[in-house]
């Protein structure tokens, strides 16, 4: 069954490795902020994986907890950032604003 | 047991491939939002619920307290990532990124 | 350790680094960051390292974000290119750190192996506190042992030195006086008074569990991964995530900042009190073995542990003070009246 | 190649101090230089918990140690990672988000008096 999990921890890797193509290229802030969140939310589970190796999961479990909660505040927090800024030009495409004008 | 934990387990695995699939080749944001948001949380929840079954393969006080742990982070991710799904499209919504279109596909995306 | 999760998380590391000084957007600069910190606390779990991944999810992946986040806010995403010299300070740059890698490099032909039982560094004072933690403290982590008893004296002045940097903020960017507020371009109100429910009811449910949660880890300290500094964080946190989805004023109303400073102040004072009432029952400073004497039913190892708990929490409510205090000076500009 | 195994680690972390430096030397904008920072002091952080690695060792948590009784089992030390480094850096980190602040306050305070953040363009208000 480790031999099982530690496939699994590794194959996650890789497919963060994907994920992490979206956040260093994405042509947008937002869709790295997108790209870092799905990341967060795999270390969660990697975290409570490699708990299950080590074969002490009641240590590992509060780490996952507080990371997923962490993570959840850093998204809302990046995400705010965009929802009211005071330097950024109305720029909102939809019924808040005029769609922007194509150049 | 064992064998319900790997279909668990394979399953989330497959819907995060999914996920990081639909996160790489979908044309705009709000797609590859859709696809980000649902899988990732779907595949949390599955990886998560075959982990916290694993722990239940011997019943004492220490591991349902473990797997119940493992499950109140299923919980709060259920209710974490939908809201943060939330809120990044509508940051995006917010600084004007524009849905894809069939027609304007020659147009480089913003 | 597990080499080969810790190959896959090293190399995808390596890559958010560079994509961090590469890319040319400073709030995209900061969500990378964001994720190599993330990933660093991954190599420290694969590694056993679990107390200090749990505060490098706290404090490194989830406040340090999100003060770069704020200053982005505060100031400018745009990162603009040098426009003379800008050859010379690459050459600088990376002569500079060629040869820093190269020493580092020939240093390191002489190191023990990775992962090496026998090397140096684990024979010397570890042994002892890996085998009389227990007997001696009835403390089963022996992170938080060393930390908080063997090693007391270090951690106050670290604690002393958290305070010292919220000052520090405090001093640099509060602005009290109302002639004296800086004249940024006129906040622009896209959005006054923007509510989005969901997100505010979301946060509103989780931030009681979020502090029962961050006690939790203070009080279980002992026995598990944990501790004062990871809870004050988790605890200023929860307050952080209130104000991003609130504002800043509710916070005010909340905790306002007379009582954060207060709160800054009792908790290294609850750390020193301890180590002076030591002190004055007859012992050395922080030797919390005489404790058992004003105790009830405690003996001298159960005091130890006892004292170590009653610092644990001088230093949640310190370290939770100070970063409630830095994120709001820094998302305000010093002003609290209105953030991120 | 048995040298190899044993030592990547440190060439890797070799690797991200070398990066942060060069960001901290090369690059214009302040807060880019103060990502450098968190990235050579993360280096080092890193550095320095591995050496307390062991093999085949567990976390430094003594396995069900609660109470008295356990105080008289035998506890093998080649079982458990080395805390010691563990302690430093935890203080060292929750340290680091307090450099981290004041680093970034007075990036805005700079901001505040050269509305610039870019290291030429307040040289130039400078002169």
């Amino acid at each position: 069954m480790d031999a099982f999990f530690l496939f699994i921890g590794v194959t996650l890797c890789i497919m963060m490795l994907l994920a992490l193509y979206r956040a260093i290229s994405g042509p947008t802030a937002i869709d790295r902020i997108m790209g870092v969140n799905v990341i967060g939310t795999k270390t969660t589970i990697l975290l409570v994986l490699i708990g299950t190796l080590y074969h002490r999961v009641d240590m590992f479990v509060d780490i996952a907890l507080a990371y997923a909660l962490l993570n959840f505040i850093v998204t809302i927090g990046a995400s705010r950032y965009f929802q009211h800024h005071k330097n950024l030009k109305p720029r909102g495409y939809g019924f808040r604003f005029r769609a922007e004008e194509d150049k | 047991m064992n064998g319900v934990v790997i279909l668990l387990v394979v399953s989330g695995l497959i819907f995060f491939l999914a996920t990081t699939v639909g996160l790489l080749r979908f044309p705009d944001f709000y797609s590859r939002m859709h696809a980000a948001g649902k899988g990732d949380t779907l595949s949390s929840l599955l990886m998560l619920g075959g982990l916290a079954l694993y722990e239940f393969h011997e019943i004492n006080i220490a591991t349902i307290l473990v797997g119940a742990k493992i499950l109140l982070i299923v919980v709060f991710i259920f209710m974490a990532s939908p809201t943060a799904t939330h809120a990044i499209t509508d940051a995006g919504f917010e600084s004007g990124v524009k849905p894809w279109q069939k027609e304007t596909t020659e147009e480089k995306s913003p | 350790m597990i080499w080969q999760i810790d190959l896959s998380v090293l190399s995808i590391v390596v890559i958010c680094a560079f994509a961090t000084i590469m890319v040319k957007d400073l709030l995209s600069a900061a969500i990378i960051f964001g994720a190599y910190s993330f990933l660093m606390c991954l190599l420290w779990t694969e590694m056993g390292a679990v107390d200090v991944a749990f505060t490098e999810a706290s404090v490194g992946a989830g406040v340090s974000t999100i003060l770069f986040i704020a200053a982005a806010y505060q100031t400018t995403r745009i990162v603009k290119a040098r426009r003379r010299g800008r050859l010379a300070s690459k050459i600088i740059g990376l002569g500079a750190a060629v040869i820093m890698g190269l020493v580092l490099l020939a240093a390191e032909a002489n190191f023990p192996g990775f992962a090496d039982p026998n090397s140096p560094a684990s024979l010397h004072v570890s042994p002892y506190y890996i085998t009389q933690t227990l007997a001696d403290t009835a403390v089963p982590n022996m992170v938080t042992s060393v930390l908080a008893d063997y090693r007391g004296f270090d951690t106050m002045f670290e604690t002393a030195v958290i305070f010292t940097a919220g000052l520090a903020v405090i001093a640099i960017l509060r602005r009290v006086k109302r002639s004296d507020r800086c004249d940024l371009p006129e906040p622009f109100t896209i959005s006054t008074g923007y509510e989005d429910t969901i997100i505010r009811f979301v946060s509103r449910q989780l931030v009681p569990f979020m502090q029962l949660f961050a006690l939790y880890v203070v009080a279980h300290g002992h026995h598990s991964p944990g501790g004062g500094f990871q809870g004050g964080v988790i605890l200023g946190a929860s307050f952080i995530l209130l104000a991003i989805t609130y504002d800043i004023k509710m916070v005010q109303q909340r905790m306002s900042e007379k009582w954060n400073i207060l709160l800054g102040n009792i908790g290294v004072l609850i750390y020193a009190g301890i180590g002076f009432l030591c002190l004055l029952l007859g012992a050395n400073f922080l030797d919390y073995s005489v404790l058992s004497n004003i105790l009830p039913a405690t003996d001298k190892i159960m005091a130890r542990s006892h004292g170590m708990l009653g610092i644990e929490i001088g230093v949640a409510i310190a370290v939770m003070a100070i970063v409630i205090s830095i994120y709001l000076n820094l998302s305000s500009h010093g002003k609290l009246d209105e953030g991120l | 190649m048995e040298y190899l195994i044993s030592h990547y680690n440190y060439w890797i972390y070799i690797l991200l101090m070398m990066v942060g430096l060069y960001a901290m030397l090369a690059k214009n904008n302040l807060i880019k230089k103060v990502i450098g920072m968190s990235i050579f002091q993360t280096a080092i952080i890193v550095f320095y918990v591995s050496t307390g690695a062991k093999r085949d060792a567990s976390i430094p948590i003594i396995a069900h140690g609660h109470g008295h009784d356990s105080a008289h089992a035998v506890i093998d030390i080649m079982h458990y990672a080395n805390p010691l480094p563990h302690v430093l850096m935890l203080t060292a980190i929750v340290v680091s988000v307090g450099t981290l602040g004041v680093a970034l306050a007075i990036c805005l305070g700079i901001h505040r008096r050269y509305k610039t953040l870019e290291e030429d363009e307040i040289q130039e208000q400078l002169q």
